[in-house]
């Protein structure tokens, strides 16, 4: 396998998945709920996202064609991501759940 | 007409799709949908058994995939009397039913079919994974049944019944897993052949398989310690499903008969878990006699017997001579029919008696108390095992096959004791109940239903000879398991 | 031609990704023809409303920077939770809007959230506001600005105009 | 002239008084027709009679249960002849004086038909050829019985003493029917002619004791022999004519008919001697002196039967020949005047109004003609010379000296016998003395009572006379049918006797006058005798027993309370107990040293299993905070299908992903109604016995999945690879398995699938559950029921999880797919539908019902199969063709396909019926004012 | 592998058994379904295990045991319907018996 | 060069999926585990499109695709059903 192929693929799911990562050691050290919302939006997006384009390439390589298939999970997750993160929110806000005492502004009553 | 196998499957099965398709509730058109078709089972299956009693064995492979790799059907004489039974005892049940019990619940017509698709592929199905599926099938019709109707009652004993045969589901899926595991095999007759070749762990494993399905089937038959459910969930059904019910139990006396007779009669685990089930059988037996005498309702006391029935079969089935064989199969029989007959009259006494039910306590007279009385009477003698009718001649048969003193004790003293039990329960429902009902006023059907369903001990022991005759024809067949694995894998596959 | 094809642009991105699941033939071409004009005539009641496509290009456009901008905003969410500790002000701010259209209103609120660092937490009930909460804002006004100027315009040039 | 038919003629003629009352016959009428056939009977028995006095055997048979060795086969020979005559004749006179005893508003059909039943049943016993045959009629003489002893069923006596009876009875006839099974086993035949003819070679079996007790416990209870006498008293609660059948002339004599039936089979041994002479000789002593002492007229005469009952067991425990013989004369002898002497007792009752004999006094005045008879009756049962009671015991006397068995404690026996005849002379004393004379009546509920309608004393003036001819002209009258009777019993040779009412002095006449005297004597002494017996404690059988049946009872409920305590706990933790037993039993170290190689282990999959393992163990301990459980148990999910996609199972890992979706809806539906966290219930006892089932359980099943996993085998599998392709059509073998290898169990499970669907909608039909105003917390629900940014992203994720589905179904034969996993994926989508817009903006764009599309995707399934049967094929045999169009190219067609739309269209209309119907449950309580106006998915139901 | 595989099942079958021993019904379901994801596992490896051998046709040298897989479908779609089943049969318990006792709120020590 | 980078890549996402779990175990609240929840499935699609690459297999893009299409209705189910209990009405 061509070596710049295969050092693209590799940077790219060593990308995301380091970015999956940070995003879940957000989950876990951020502070307050809202906060650590932001998280998962990373692993969702880059995380999947370059692990995605690696599989991408790679498929495209071995097979000489151009393999776009994937980019649906992409696409889907696009679509999906946000909406639990909204309903997340309001289910926080609704909840009123604390948050840090720095915060500016305040949740809307559900 | 070599699809004629299928069709005690098919024929409830599109019954139910008709009935689910039937959107606008015309009780009347569901009512003539399910009668016809459980009507129709009854020609089928005669001509089933006129087919079996030939002696061959017919194999329908479905998808026409030869065994053991495809699903196949088997009509030998066992499944054909299994099959002829429950068509016998369904309609009734259902003309007893479709007289407004129908009503209280929805989809009753629909779940009474699939429930029958359920029974009847148990009964044909030559392949364990299928036996599986099917359980499935009837299972979830009969939770669909038993909880057909109102009352806190019912639900309890319903979550009681459901959790209890979910877990028994779970092991089944075990013992399957183990026996292709270890035979790399789902067809019975190929089971059968391929336990024999086994050796080491493998063979470790295929005996564990075969004992937890023993435990399973036993759920299914409601054995000790495994019965506890029972009387709670069928006296609080409603009767056509109680009736219904009476086959249930005998669905897993059959698989035990049939994985039995298959696969542990002989060869490298014959004899498997023989001994524990003719003990367990025994308690089973004296156990449920207790319970008769305590019942404090009818439907109770019926269900008591019921398992009583299923303790004297069991003893037999596990003596596994074909003599046994052949008087338990009477025996079976008469006990089914006889207590869905009983579920039935103890719905009709309880509708008599207002709020008291069928509870065994002095009150109203209910109505019809003479000829109510008389069809207790009658099937009392038969469930005790008393002359002249088949109860006293599957019981002579029985000792007869199974010359066992302990055996012979709790036959005939579980007899006394449940005759002890009934004529308490007759005493206070019959005599000692005030005023007298009076007959006129009883449901037309429901009573032909139940008459029907009783007036069968009385001819099972006029025509006790052929019955009898019968029965020990499918034993024979039954001992000679070569028999049936060549016929499914096809001449010689006995010797593979 | 409307009767057939309610929301083109659904049509063409339900036939884009028949595509891609079953990579190129012909067949599969037709197939997923049919099934972009079907699918939407079917599903037809589930939408009273959807707003139309008015400028194509400017949803490229708007796709690229988006995605731009999820890039570099992974990169500064990413130093700020396991980079060299610094305080930031989190918060909730209040987005007024100028988008009528719900769905337009709903690409923004996605595309606020897909964004690390802001997630949309809820639209008011009148639809003219839109709360955001912010992982790090020191200037909350200049946040709005630049969310206003660089998502919701665009997305009002594109279905709304 | 076939027996079977003489048998049969008073079962048929049961029916007809019941037929005759519903023509509002009058009771004259309704006798007749119950005569009618025992008199037929009767007449038809004298052509076969006359052949059996010239010392013939008549026997017929039909078979009926060949194969249990239980024929219709009936023998008529001097013991059965004579029995019969005694049942018809007997029979037919009750009959007749049952006509005036029974009052008008009686329902006398019913009593005829039951009375007929029973005769019927006697007539069958003392016939029957066949042992089982035998013991078939034995039980129904108990159950007919049974009827006519509660015939009266208003009065607790009568159903009480109808019970007893039945119960002690019933229970000898088990005995019996296992004693003759056993007789049957050794002999090698039921037949009763073979079996009387195998006598020594039963008495010779090592099964001989066993035999003998079981058929004795028959004929003991029967005979009510002490100890088991006590339910006989109790059985006079029955009308009087019941009383003078049963209990003088016919049931009470089945079992002494049994002892002579069986004589040459089982006498003749020292045991049999023990037993029935011992029974006897108690029975004949306690009968007699009970009676003495009842105040009640038919007490007294229900005790002297059961002590005349022992005297004729006791003969026949002598094991001498005279002595059978003389047991078979006082049987026919007793029959007749206690026939009378009932009778009598039954007109006294009648005239009267009670049977208390302190009350009744002095009657000879009021019924002279009555009394005459009763006297000459009692007279006889007393034993007074020229009567015929007086031959028999002359006789028995004789025999009791005969015996030495006793050797130097003989003397025993005549002392017995004769205290029994001063105290049966003493009774019958009694009888006339307190009932005749003795002083003015005391207050009679009838006064003052008269001579009974005429044809009432015909009866009893017959018997009478009966007792006289015997008495004085002996050979004459009854030597015949002795002889013959006799002969029978023995089995042959009849010994030297003859029938004189003179023998010159002797013992036995000493014996006599002893007991003449000496009864008059006692009986002269009365008064003492009563207040001494009234001292004694009162002891009511009818009590003890009704209390002890009653305590059986109520012990039966308990212990089956514990066993079936209503715990599902309990009843679960025995199936686990079970199965745990089965695994410890079975489960052996050696099974985890299999000889296949092992996989290599590597990082992921341990970090992924121990993720799955701890998400697990956490649902277990967290299940009380059950939205976490929740959580927890969809991580398990998201693993197993990890599992499945690592271990080569994509279809599997598909599957897995969305039905744990749906799953999760499903339980965060219920949870709606459900407590959100319960607080600890088990005590520390029932978790460690939870803990360790689940570790013996859990553990037991991984050592078989690791044994399984490390021994080698051979499966039919190769098959499938090999025509998955040529013979199925596909190259995703498991689909293929799915659709075509194994498509019927895919049928039967999308039915289960369906059934399941209609279950839940039946469940959940008008069921109740009020909707919390709140959640657990106490806080009130969001107002914004269907939020912006939901609504809008589901609407368009519809078709494009359509489009996906369509994929998934296409693609399903031949790679990871199929139709179930599309059905899925459609449904989420449309319950995202649900979810995000409400039931009420669905109805009007959905199917108001689901049933139909559950049917339709069966139906097609089903279709789909049964349309092989027009090519002549199996059902469910599949076929498959490539077309070419122009342009879009190959495409292949396989019937499978439309199988497998069948299984979408189920699965998708299952689950939507289901999870549809559950969330449209909380709008049967207004919750935010939108009850009414959102309708139903999926009204329908039978009611 | 195997070893791992064994002991996920344990796992699964151990916790379910505990749970449906449990006095109420919430948990008892939860038992039931980690009791079939753990029968569901044992049936899947009765095929023994084996890595990227997807059974289809062409598309590995020596494909996996397709059979268990087929079943274990089966069996996991009859599992989904009688959960789903018993779970709305609860709620049948809380509506009827007004509480969410196995046994409706009678005898029987809790969970 | 990717025989190193997969098991890298596969251990960064085993070790995001423990932290996830860790997440939905520690709570506190229902909804920081239904975002843990939530994250696990993402990162799922991740560690199935790294064994489609490291088995060279494209058996498994449905897996992952079905994951990012309807994994989220899960969460959603939980967050209205915080917000109104009812998730259907
Ligand atoms: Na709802
Ligand atoms: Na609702």
């Amino acid at each position: 396998m061509n070596e710049i192929v295969e050092f693209l693929v590799s940077a790219f799911i060593l990308i995301g998945a380091v970015f999956a990562l940070v995003g879940s050691i957000g989950l876990v050290r951020l502070s307050d709920f809202y906060l650590r919302l932001h998280g998962p939006t990373k692993a969702s997006t880059l995380g999947v996202g370059g692990t995605i384009l690696g599989s991408l390439l790679f498929f495209s390589w071995q097979e000489r064609a151009l393999q776009l298939q994937e980019v649906l999970i992409i696409l889907f997750l696009f679509i999906t991501a946000p909406v639990s993160a909204h309903m997340l929110a309001k289910a926080a806000m609704h909840r009123n759940l604390k948050r840090r005492d720095d915060t500016r502004g305040g949740p809307w009553k559900q | 007409m070599e699809h004629l196998i299928i069709a005690p499957i098919l024929i409830p099965a599109f019954a139910g799709m008709l009935l689910l398709l039937e959107v606008r509730e015309r009780q009347h058109l569901r009512r003539l949908t399910g009668l016809l078709a459980t009507l129709a089972l009854i020609p089928v299956a005669l001509g089933l058994w006129h087919q079996a009693a030939t002696g061959e064995i017919d194999v329908y492979q479905l998808g026409d995939w030869r065994a053991p790799f495809g699903i196949v059907l088997v009509l030998d004489r066992l499944s054909a009397l299994m099959v002829l039974l429950t068509a016998v005892l369904a309609l009734p049940a259902l003309i007893y039913g479709s007289r407004g019990d129908d009503r209280r619940g929805a989809n009753f017509h629909a779940l009474f079919q699939m429930q029958l698709m359920g029974i009847n592929g148990a009964f044909l199905t030559g392949d364990l994974f299928n036996l599986f599926v099917f359980f499935e099938v009837l299972l979830i019709a009969s939770y669909g049944l038993a909880l057909h109707g109102r009352g806190p009652a019912r639900v309890k004993g319903g979550i009681h019944y459901v959790v209890l045969n979910l877990i028994g589901s779970a092991l089944f899926l075990v013992a399957l897993g183990l026996a292709y595991g270890t035979t790399g095999t789902l067809n019975m007759a190929d089971f059968a052949v391929k336990v024999n070749e086994l050796e080491g762990n493998s063979l470790d494993l295929a005996r564990l398989s075969g004992l937890l399905m023993w435990v399973v089937f036993g759920l299914k038959a409601a054995l000790f310690p495994l019965y506890f459910w029972l009387p709670a969930t069928y006296a609080s059904a409603t009767a056509p499903v109680a009736a219904l019910f009476a086959i249930m139990t005998k669905v897993g006396i059959y698989a035990i008969a049939r994985v039995y007779g298959l696969a542990f009669s002989g060869g490298a685990l014959a004899g498997l878990g023989r001994d524990p089930l003719w003990i367990i059988a025994l308690v089973t037996l004296g156990l449920a006699a207790v319970g008769v005498l305590g019942a404090r309702r009818l439907g109770e006391m019926v269900a008591y017997l019921l398992v009583m029935s299923v303790g004297t079969l069991v003893a037999g089935l596990s003596w596994s001579s074909p003599e046994a064989l052949g008087a338990m199969l009477y025996y079976l029989i008469h006990s089914t029919l006889v207590c869905g007959g009983l579920f039935l009259l103890a719905d009709l006494v309880a509708r008599g008696r207002g709020e008291l039910g069928d509870r065994l306590e002095v009150g109203p007279a209910p109505i019809g108390r003479g000829l109510l009385g008389a069809l207790f009477f009658a099937g009392a003698i038969a469930v005790v095992g008393l002359p002249p009718l088949s109860g006293f001649v599957g019981k002579v048969a029985l000792m007869q096959a199974v010359p066992a003193p302990v055996y012979w004790l709790l036959l005939l003293g579980g007899g006394l004791i449940a005759l002890i039990g009934l004529s308490r329960a007759g005493s206070s429902l019959f005599w000692r109940a005030t005023g007298d009902g009076e007959t006129h006023s009883l449901d037309g059907p429901r009573l032909a239903a139940t008459v029907a369903l009783l007036a069968t001990t009385p001819a099972l022991a006029i025509w006790g000879e052929p019955v009898l005759e019968a029965c020990l024809a499918v034993a024979a067949q039954w001992a000679q398991p070569s028999l049936y694995i060549d016929a499914v894998l096809g001449a010689g596959g006995s010797a593979l | 031609m409307r009767r057939l094809l309610p929301f083109p642009l659904l049509s063409l991105f339900l036939w884009a990704t028949w595509m891609l699941l079953n990579g190129f033939s012909w067949g599969h071409a037709v197939l997923g023809l049919v099934l972009s004009v079907a699918l939407p005539l079917g599903t037809q009641p589930f939408w009273p409303n959807v707003p139309r496509l008015r400028n194509f290009p400017k949803l490229v456009r708007f796709v690229l920077v988006v995605h731009w901008d999820i890039l570099t905003a992974n990169v500064a969410v990413a130093i700020l939770i396991v980079g060299p500790p610094r305080r930031y002000r989190p918060g909730f701010v209040e987005l007024p809007l100028d988008l009528t259209d719900e769905f337009a209103i709903t690409l923004l609120a996605s595309t606020i959230s897909l964004t690390p660092g802001t997630v949309s937490a809820d639209v008011s009930e009148d639809r003219r506001t839109l709360l955001v909460h912010a992982l790090d804002m020191d200037d909350e006004d200049a946040m709005i600005k630049q969310i206003k100027q660089r998502y919701e315009r665009p997305l009002k040039e594109i279905f709304e105009c | 002239m076939n027996l079977s038919i003489l048998v049969l003629l008073p079962f048929l003629g049961a029916a007809l008084p019941p037929l005759a009352e519903r023509f509002k016959a009058s009771r004259t009428l309704l006798a007749l027709s119950a005569a009618a056939l025992p008199a037929l009977a009767l007449g038809l028995m004298v052509a076969p009679g006359r052949r059996v006095i010239d010392g013939e055997t008549v026997l017929s048979s039909v078979q009926w249960l060949p194969s249990l060795g239980l024929d219709l086969a009936f023998r008529l020979d001097g013991l059965a002849l004579l029995f019969a005559m005694l049942v018809l004749g007997i029979g037919l006179l009750i009959i007749l004086y049952a006509r005036y005893y029974l009052s008008a508003d009686e329902k006398a059909g019913r009593f005829y038909a039951y009375l007929l039943l029973f005769m019927g049943a006697m007539l069958g016993v003392v016939t029957s050829d066949n042992l089982l045959l035998l013991v078939v009629f034995w039980e129904l003489t108990s159950l007919s019985s049974f009827l006519l002893i509660g015939f009266w069923s208003h009065n607790s006596v009568a159903r009480k003493g109808a019970r007893m009876a039945l119960t002690v009875t019933g229970m000898g006839g088990l005995a019996l029917l296992a004693g003759v099974l056993l007789i049957g086993q050794v002999v090698g035949s039921y037949s009763l002619g073979e079996a009387l003819a195998s006598g020594d070679a039963i008495r010779a079996s090592g099964l001989y004791p066993l035999i003998l007790c079981l058929v004795l416990l028959g004929i003991f209870t029967k005979s009510a022999q002490f100890p088991f006498h006590f339910w006989l008293p109790h059985a006079m609660a029955a009308p009087t004519p019941v009383s003078a059948y049963l209990h003088s002339a016919t049931m009470v004599k089945a079992g002494v008919f049994l002892l002579a039936r069986f004589y040459p089979m089982l006498a003749g041994t020292n045991l049999w001697f023990d037993l029935v002479t011992l029974a006897g000789m108690a029975t004949l002593i306690w009968g007699a002196l009970a009676a003495l002492f009842q105040n009640d007229l038919k007490g007294l005469l229900a005790y002297s039967t059961i002590s005349h009952l022992g005297l004729i067991t006791l003969l026949f425990g002598l094991n001498t020949e005279l002595a059978a013989v003389a047991a078979v004369f006082h049987i026919i002898n007793h029959a007749t005047f206690k026939a009378s002497l009932f009778m009598a007792a039954g007109i006294i009752d009648h005239e009267t109004g009670t049977r208390d004999m302190r009350r009744i006094n002095g009657l000879w005045r009021y019924m002279p003609y009555t009394a005459v008879l009763a006297m000459v009756a009692s007279a006889a049962m007393a034993g007074v010379p020229l009567l015929n009671g007086f031959l028999s015991k002359e006789m028995f006397f004789a025999e009791t000296l005969q015996s030495d068995r006793l050797g130097a404690m003989s003397w025993v026996l005549p002392l017995g016998a004769t205290l029994g005849g001063v105290l049966s002379v003493a009774y019958s004393a009694r009888f006339i003395h307190d009932v005749f004379f003795n002083g003015e009546p005391v207050n009679l509920p009838k006064f003052p009572p008269h001579e009974p309608p005429r044809y009432m004393k015909v009866p009893v003036e017959i018997l009478v006379a009966l007792c006289i001819a015997v008495g004085v002209f002996p050979s004459l009258t009854v030597a015949g049918l002795l002889a013959v009777a006799g002969t029978a019993t023995l089995g042959g040779t009849l010994p030297e006797y003859h029938l004189s009412i003179w023998h010159g002095f002797n013992v036995p006449l000493l014996m006599s006058v002893i007991a003449l005297v000496g009864g008059v004597l006692v009986y002269s002494q009365r008064r003492r005798l009563l207040q001494w017996h009234a001292r004694l404690p009162e002891i009511n059988a009818n009590l003890i027993f009704e209390r002890a049946m009653q305590a059986l009872a109520r012990f039966a409920g308990a212990f089956s309370g514990v066993l079936r305590n209503g715990s599902l706990q309990t009843y679960v933790a025995w199936l686990l107990a079970v199965v745990a037993l089965v695994l410890l039993s079975q489960v052996r170290p050696h099974l985890l040293n299999g000889e296949r190689p092992l996989l290599p282990l590597d990082g992921v999959a341990v970090l992924a299993g121990a993720m799955l393992m701890v998400a697990a163990v956490i649902t277990a301990i967290l299940h009380r905070h059950r939205m976490t459980a929740i959580m927890s148990i969809s991580v398990v999910g998201l693993v197993m299908s990890l599992v499945f996609v690592r271990f080569s199972a994509p279809d599997l890992a598909l599957t897995q992903l969305s039905v744990e979706v749906v799953t999760v809806m499903l339980l965060i539906l219920a949870m709606y109604f459900l407590p959100v966290r319960t607080s600890p219930e088990s005590g520390a006892l029932r978790v460690s016995r939870d803990l360790i089932l689940s570790v013996v359980v859990g553990g037991g099943v991984g050592v078989m999945a690791f044994a399984m996993m490390t021994s080698d085998f051979t499966s039919i599998s190769g098959f499938f690879l090999e025509n998955a392709k040529p013979g199925g059509g596909g190259t995703n073998v498991v689909n293929v398995i799915l659709v075509d290898f194994r498509g019927f169990d895919t049928f039967g499970e999308i039915t289960v699938l369906g059934i399941a669907a209609m279950g839940i909608y039946a469940l959940l039909k008008d069921l109740e559950l009020t909707s919390p105003r709140s959640d657990a917390t106490g806080r009130p629900w969001a107002r914004d029921a269907h939020p912006l940014v939901l609504v809008t992203i589901s609407r368009p994720l519809l078709p494009l999880a359509l489009l996906v589905s369509v994929y998934i179904f296409l693609r399903g034969h031949n790679l990871p797919g199929g139709g179930f996993i599309a059905g899925l994926i459609t449904s989420v989508a449309l319950l995202l539908q649900y979810v995000a817009s409400g039931v009420g903006w669905m109805r009007y764009r959905m199917p108001g019902d689901y049933h139909p599309v559950v049917a339709l995707g069966l139906l097609l399934a089903g279709v789909t199969g049964v349309a092989s049967w027009f090519f002549g094929h199996p059902f469910l045999t599949s076929t498959f063709d490539h077309i070419h169009w122009p342009l879009v190219g190959d495409f292949e067609l396989a019937s499978a396909m439309l199988f497998d739309a069948g299984v979408f269209l189920t699965v998708v209309g299952a689950t939507l019926l289901m999870l549809a119907n559950l969330g449209k449950l909380s709008l049967l309580d207004d919750k935010g004012g939108n009850a009414g106006q959102i309708g139903d998915v999926g009204e329908r139901g039978d009611a | 592998m195997e070893v791992i595989m064994a002991l996920m099942i344990a796992t699964l079958v151990g916790s379910g058994v505990y749970l449906t021993l449990r006095a109420r019904t919430f948990p008892v379901i939860l038992g039931i379904t980690l009791l079939s994801y753990g029968v569901n596992l044992f049936v899947f490896v009765s095929g023994r295990l084996s890595v990227n051998q997807v059974p289809v046709v062409g598309m590995s040298e020596n494909p996996s045991d397709p059979l268990p897989q087929a079943l274990v479908l089966t069996a996991i779609v009859i599992g989904f319907a009688m959960t789903a089943f018993l779970v709305v049969l609860a709620l049948r318990g809380e509506g009827e018996l007004n509480n969410d006792h196995v046994d409706g709120g009678s005898d029987g020590e809790g969970g | 060069m990717l025989e190193i980078a997969l098991p890298i890549a596969f251990g960064l996402f085993v070790l995001a999926l423990l932290l996830n779990l860790y997440r939905l175990l520690r709570g506190p609240t229902l909804p920081d585990r239904a975002l843990a929840l939530d994250t696990m499935y993402i990162n799922t699609i991740g560690l199935i499109v790294l064994y489609g690459i490291s088995s060279d297999s494209k058996l498994y893009f449905e897996a992952a695709m079905l994951i990012a299409l309807i994994g989220f209705v899960s969460t959603v189910a939980v967050a209205k059903y915080m917000l109104r209990g009812d998730i259907i009405e």
